[in-house]
């Protein structure tokens, strides 16, 4: 939307001025892949770090968390986007090939559940009722089934492709258990697919990223979660101060300590934790509170 | 003599450059044989190749591929619907009926079909096939293995009508000529005589755009769902091979997992069925062709 | 069959034939206009002069579009001769028997191979083998292999149709094969190696899957310089903005696309043009 | 005897070429036409024109008129393939189907409806019989036609034009790549097939005009420099450039 | 004269079909030698041996020896390019490249090391007007070559055979497509390259055979039945075949 635009603009002049000295300094290249989620965040933050670092080249990919691992433990990358923290497997494997690496929380995203807006007897679900509709044994065939006095008409359910991080998120909450989920949703490995679906569905049930939800306002509705507090609609606010739950979850980078070393690695990973996460909001995540960044960059040694 | 040595040497670069695809294909082979085994070791070929359930990813995982290959299956088949016979029957117009000026033009026009990326394809079919089908069909699922064969099937039409046309432009002319002075009509001198004289590029045509529909993944990610399903039904949401295979190596899967070494059998399995399909080709065509 | 029926099925025929080309025109027209309109506002001399943006208005497509020429280039440089060579090879030098056979069945069943597997065996061999790193030359490397079954098998059909008496004119002159190859059979059968050409170049132009596994970016602030430097591509590049939530996006992509079509047209048009010049020599 | 084929100030263009130069010309009826004239002069070229297989060639022009039983050829009324049907042609090339020796011959027939087992059979034996074929390859009728040698073909592609019974028959040289004895044959068979058939034939050779043609015609450079019975342009030609075309004075 | 070509033995078989049986034949230097027999009877086999054409073909086999200034041709140790360029090669069917006029002559000079500019026009010059071709095509000598007539494209077949200037040439019927005057022109050509060059010819005139050859092979069935000088193989021939065969009384 505009209002952003107009935000964005004026953090990109700030920018400009602030590093203008450093950026005849620097040169050499950041290579960061990974996750599709955090994409987005690091892209804007390189393309501001780039305005006044010109002579750095900054890539950056999207191989998916997991693609992004293999990767960055073969040290063919400095950064790893990550929607999840890093698992056992993937440790072990670092240790073998004698990698050290920082993990960084750099934001929050909030899983929407979605209906479509002409859905107009869904007020809120609890976690049990989304469990009771997504877990793998789910009895659920209509909206009726979840609560009586909802029409009896065949509940038509929408989610991300098993493989990603949201995916994996959604079930662990949820159902307890990554990968636990009813095999017979409409699943699609593009969200912007999803919005589609779910926009021309009047009797559909959905769930994704907080970011697709916000720039589709128009054409799907988010439902309001009980995670036991009463119901808490997704917004940037109730993100950020933890109300809602338990579908909203941090997400990161993950630096090689050593790639650390090199100055321009060094000053992207700081620029992304000052003024770089200013973008955050931009591309329709949410930013964590400021302290949790300041605990980063000390533990980086940034700073 | 110098001739004789630069002939030889000729024939040897000319060996060695042969030589490459042979190599591509012994590497993507023992790639795949040797990761495949690792599967096989965890799950029995059995499971894998007659097993109706295919959720590597959910848990329960169930590693049956059934499902894969039918809608492997349904987007080969509804596609070539599509793509061979109109990339056929437009190349016979091209070739024998339109004019030369025509042809120049609306053959690379065509052509570029070919390249318009596959996402392109994949919102065309789900934002304009897909509520075209759900017209006549209003149960089909938005996600549906139609709408992506046929977009699949749009974008493999250059691949038969090009090279099926060149090859029946090498029909010599004299042949051409023999039929019609017969008083036949270019309907029966097409069929009668330039098909089967160029039968063995219409099929390595067919061949090279089956290949393509069987090895397209995007589209099929993006209008056929991602839903592993053993049916039949081309309204409903299902997943390709390549469709898993894409999912598996650009997706959150960790290293050395069992998940990850499914990706190499299904890769295995297609890797042998698009031989099968090859081997049997090559038996059509020597079979039914005629050299000139 | 009464000569009257014949003709009426000739001309549904012709009616038929004429829908089949209309279908695949109109389809393509469709599309065009459906890019078009909604890339038009996005298109001017910034777009393609800019880096990618999280602003869409911002957004310019030069790294992928210097990207995609790069690989391309590079690409059609290594699979053209390799491609074509190794189709002469098995149509002209290669001994008939079973093995050869064998090799040409499989061949065509590389086409069939999911280019995803392709992105893993240049991952692990030009990125990490060889060393190349992720860079053009591997990316390029890796879509040489890909369209190289495509190249081949379209040329050895192009080869075969090369009339015998023609190759019997040239040897009865004391023409060596290789002579024989590059005075007759290979004029002869331009036009089906350049078609061959256009419809690989068409394939690599668009591909996306593949690259991102050897390490293509999906946003880089810089221009290419050289074959080992990184890179993103068009078809990465419109891929990153239409899977981003704003709607603005979906338009830029548009845009992204339009330009590829144009570069796809424009490289293909030296090739066509080519391939009608061979054509009208033989005005076959 | 009455006309079969008028032509009437027929001009003939390749692109800008103009191959044929306002020939008039009158074909009669079950007799047989030779055309003759130096290489290039456009005696194809004209044979062509009189079952249309011009018409496959782009970029070319016919003006004037060409009538068959008095109808017009070139009129939007006439449907080519009955045309073709009924003046049949056989070509200076041999250009057999790549295809057996039978289903060369039973091709046009079956096209244009013959079913029929037997009869097929019987039209191949009658056609190869009648192009002196028969002996050579009754035991390998369903080989490729293609591995014949030159003259084989060449009958074969007679045979194949006699089968399908045509009204005219159109021959482009046809014995020139025949021995002595196999052209005597085709010879004798144009004889018999003149009681039924209009003939008009292209030929080289001098001595085959005159020993088998009724009328002969002469072209030089696209022009008809002469046309008349046989027997008058062998012995008394009214152009001089007949006169020293056939005494082989010319050129 | 010298013997040029010597043939000893010679059997051809194509796959099973054995199509030569035990030629002995000896080819005089500087003569020219015709090759007459019926229809498939196996002179263009033959005359394929004599330069290794049936090489191309799969499936052949040849037994016996050829030689050619005493070489066995089918030895290791010749170079078949080197042969086929020492003897050239007219065919039965026209067969001119799809190229212009001007590239067809030159091709086999330009990949025998002839580069200069000059040197081939005076080659194409010659070469056309030895084949009697010049005067119809001197100025179009860029446009394609499929576009001349029949005889035409046969003339430049010649012309493209002894723009190599060989030592031996081998004719496969070169004049069938031929006009009288063009005919005796490639006759009057022959006879003049007579002086250089020894020459083998295929054809189904007997009266041509008479003409031109100083030698005369008849063969039948695949058999060499008569070789004889033409004098003696017209007028006393010894073999009652031979005899039939040119008295016409044949078959
Ligand atoms: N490629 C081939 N495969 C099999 N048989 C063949 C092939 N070429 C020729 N023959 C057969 O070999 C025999 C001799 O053929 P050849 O071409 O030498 O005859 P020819 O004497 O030149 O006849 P013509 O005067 O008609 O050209 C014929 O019976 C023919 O059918
Ligand atoms: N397709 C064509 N395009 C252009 N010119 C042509 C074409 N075919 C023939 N010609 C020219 O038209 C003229 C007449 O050709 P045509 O084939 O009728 O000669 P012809 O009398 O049959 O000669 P031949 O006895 O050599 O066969 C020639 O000069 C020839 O070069
Ligand atoms: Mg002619
Ligand atoms: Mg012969
Ligand atoms: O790309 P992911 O965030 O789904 O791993």
């Amino acid at each position: 939307g505009c209002g952003e635009q107009a935000t964005g603009k004026k953090d990109g002049d700030s920018s400009e001025q602030v590093n203008d000295q450093e950026s005849n300094k620097l040169s050499g290249s950041v290579v960061i892949d990974g996750s599709s989620t955090v994409f987005p965040i690091t892209e804007a933050v390189a393309e501001e770090f780039q305005k006044s670092n010109p002579d750095v080249r900054v890539t950056v990919g999207v191989s998916g968390t997991g693609g992004g691992f293999k990767k960055f433990l073969v040290k063919e990358t400095d950064i790893n986007d990550a929607s999840r923290p890093i698992k056992e497997k993937e440790i072990k494997i670092a240790q073998e090939n004698e990698i050290k690496y920082e993990e960084v929380k750099v934001a929050y995203d909030g899983l929407s559940v979605l209906v479509n807006p002409q859905n107009d007897w869904v007020d809120y679900l609890t976690v049990e009722e989304l469990k009771m509709i997504w877990n793998k044994d789910s009895k659920v065939k209509t909206w009726k089934d979840v609560r009586p006095e909802w029409p009896d008409e065949e509940i038509k359910l929408y989610g991300p492709g098993s493989d990603s991080g949201t995916f994996d998120y959604f079930t662990e909450e949820i159902n307890g258990e990554g990968g636990n989920i009813r095999p017979d949703y409409t699943a699609s490995e593009d969200d912007n697919v999803l919005v589609t679906g779910i926009a021309g569905d009047k009797y559909a049930l959905g769930f994704f990223g907080y970011a697709y939800y916000v720039e589709n306002t128009d054409k799907i509705k988010a439902v309001a979660i009980d995670g036991g507090n009463g119901p808490v609609a997704p917004t940037s606010e109730t993100i950020e101060n933890g109300t809602y739950i338990p579908l909203s979850r941090p997400i990161f980078i993950y630096v090689n300590i050593e790639a650390l070393e090199r100055p321009e690695v060094k000053a992207f990973v700081e620029y992304y934790l000052t003024e770089g996460k200013e973008v955050i909001p931009d591309v329709g995540y949410v930013k964590l509170p400021q302290n949790l960044y300041d605990e980063s960059l000390s533990k980086l040694g940034l700073k | 003599m110098s001739k004789k040595i630069r002939e030889g040497l000729i024939k040897k670069i000319l060996f060695i450059f042969g030589s490459v695809s042979i190599l591509i294909t012994i590497s993507i082979f023992a790639t795949l044989l040797s990761e495949s085994l690792i599967f096989f070791q965890k799950v029995p070929i059995l499971n894998f190749l007659f097993g109706t359930k295919w959720t590597p990813l959910f848990k329960p995982q169930n590693f049956g591929v059934l499902p894969l290959v039918a809608g492997t299956f349904l987007i080969v088949i509804f596609s070539s619907l599509i793509s061979l016979p109109i990339g056929l029957l437009s190349a016979i117009y091209l070739s024998e009926y339109s004019h030369m000026k025509v042809r120049k033009i609306v053959k690379p026009f065509i052509e570029i079909l070919a390249g318009i990326p596959s996402i392109v394809y994949g919102y065309f079919a789900l934002t304009t096939i897909t509520p075209i089908i759900r017209k006549f069909y209003p149960d089909t699922s938005i996600y549906n293995a139609l709408s992506a064969s046929i977009a699949v099937g749009i974008m493999t039409i250059p691949m038969v009508l090009s090279l099926s046309e060149d090859s029946m432009r090498a029909v010599p002319k004299s042949l051409r000529e023999g039929a019609y002075a017969l008083g036949l009509t270019k309907l029966e001198v097409v069929f009668g005589v330039v098909i089967p004289a160029s039968f063995s590029g219409i099929v390595a045509s067919f061949i090279l755009a089956i290949s393509r529909a069987i090895g397209e993944t995007m589209i099929v990610a993006l209008a056929a769902g991602a839903t592993p399903k053993l049916t039949l039904n081309p309204l409903e949401s299902i997943q390709t091979m390549t469709g898993f295979i894409v999912q598996i190596s650009q997706g959150d899967v960790v290293q050395g997992t069992i998940e990850a070494h499914s990706l190499f059998a299904v890769a295995m399995l297609l890797f042998v069925i698009t031989l099968t399909m090859n081997l049997l080709s090559k038996l059509i065509v020597n079979r039914f062709k005629e050299d000139y | 069959m009464s000569l009257a029926r014949r003709k009426k099925i000739n001309t549904i025929f012709h009616v038929i034939l004429v829908a089949c080309i209309l279908f695949s025109l109109i389809v393509l027209i469709i599309l065009f206009t459906d890019i078009l309109k909604k890339g038009f506002p996005f298109l001017n001399i910034d777009f393609l002069t800019k880096y990618s943006s999280r602003f869409p208005k911002k957004s310019g497509i030069r790294a992928g579009l210097f990207g995609s020429l790069w690989i391309i280039i590079t690409t059609v440089i290594i699979a053209f001769p390799l491609g074509v060579s190794g189709a002469i090879y098995l149509e002209e030098y290669a001994p008939k028997n079973r093995f050869t056979s064998l090799i040409k069945i499989n061949i065509s069943n590389l086409a069939g191979v999911p280019s995803i597997v392709y992105g893993i065996l240049g991952l692990s061999l030009f990125v990490r083998t060889l060393k190349f790193g992720r860079t053009i030359l591997s990316a390029s490397l890796t879509m040489a292999l890909l369209i190289l079954p495509i190249i081949i098998v379209s040329s050895q059909e192009a080869l075969k149709t090369v009339p015998k008496d023609l190759k019997e004119a040239s040897y009865g002159l004391g023409a060596t094969k290789w002579e024989t190859i590059t005075g007759v059979i290979l004029p002869y059968s331009m036009p089906g190696i350049l078609t061959g050409t256009i419809l690989a170049i068409s394939r690599a132009i668009g591909e996306a899957a593949p690259l991102v596994v050897v390490g293509g970016a999906a946003a880089i602030w810089f221009t290419p310089k050289g074959l080992m430097d990184e890179f993103t591509t068009l078809p990465l590049q419109i891929f990153t903005w239409a899977s981003k939530p704003q709607a603005d996006f979906q338009l830029v992509a548009a845009a992204g696309i339009t330009v590829l079509l144009l570069v796809l047209i424009f490289i293909n048009l030296t090739a066509i043009l080519l391939r009608n010049k061979y054509q009208d020599r033989m005005k076959m | 005897m009455s006309t079969k084929i008028k032509v009437r100030n027929l001009n003939f263009y390749y692109g800008e070429f103009k191959a044929l130069m306002d020939i008039n010309l009158d074909i009669k009826e079950r007799q047989v036409t030779a055309l003759i004239g130096p290489s290039g002069c456009g005696k194809s070229t004209f044979l062509r024109t009189l079952n249309r297989m011009n018409d496959l060639i782009e970029e070319t022009k016919v003006k004037g008129e060409i009538t068959l039983d008095g109808e017009n050829i070139y009129s939007k009324k006439i449907e080519v393939e009955e045309l073709r049907k009924r003046v049949g042609m056989v070509f200076q090339k041999p250009n057999p189907f790549p295809k057996s020796i039978y289903e060369n011959i039973v091709y046009g027939p079956k096209r244009h409806g013959i079913k029929n087992k037997k009869k097929l059979d019987e039209i191949v034996e009658k056609s190869l019989r009648g192009a002196a074929l028969w002996d050579e390859v009754y035991d390998r009728l369903h080989k490729s036609a293609w591995d014949l040698s030159g003259g084989q073909q060449q009958r074969l592609c007679i045979a194949r034009a006699i089968a399908m019974e045509p009204e005219v028959i159109l021959m482009d040289e046809p014995t020139s790549a025949l021995d002595p004895i196999a052209t005597s044959r085709i010879e004798n068979l144009i004889d018999s097939l003149k009681k039924d058939y209009t003939i008009v034939i292209v030929t080289h050779s001098m001595q085959q005009a005159a020993r088998i043609s009724d009328n002969t015609a002469f072209f030089l450079m696209g022009e008809l420099v002469e046309f008349d019975e046989t027997s008058k342009i062998f012995t008394t030609p009214q152009d001089k450039r007949t006169e020293d075309y056939i005494t082989g004075r010319f050129g």
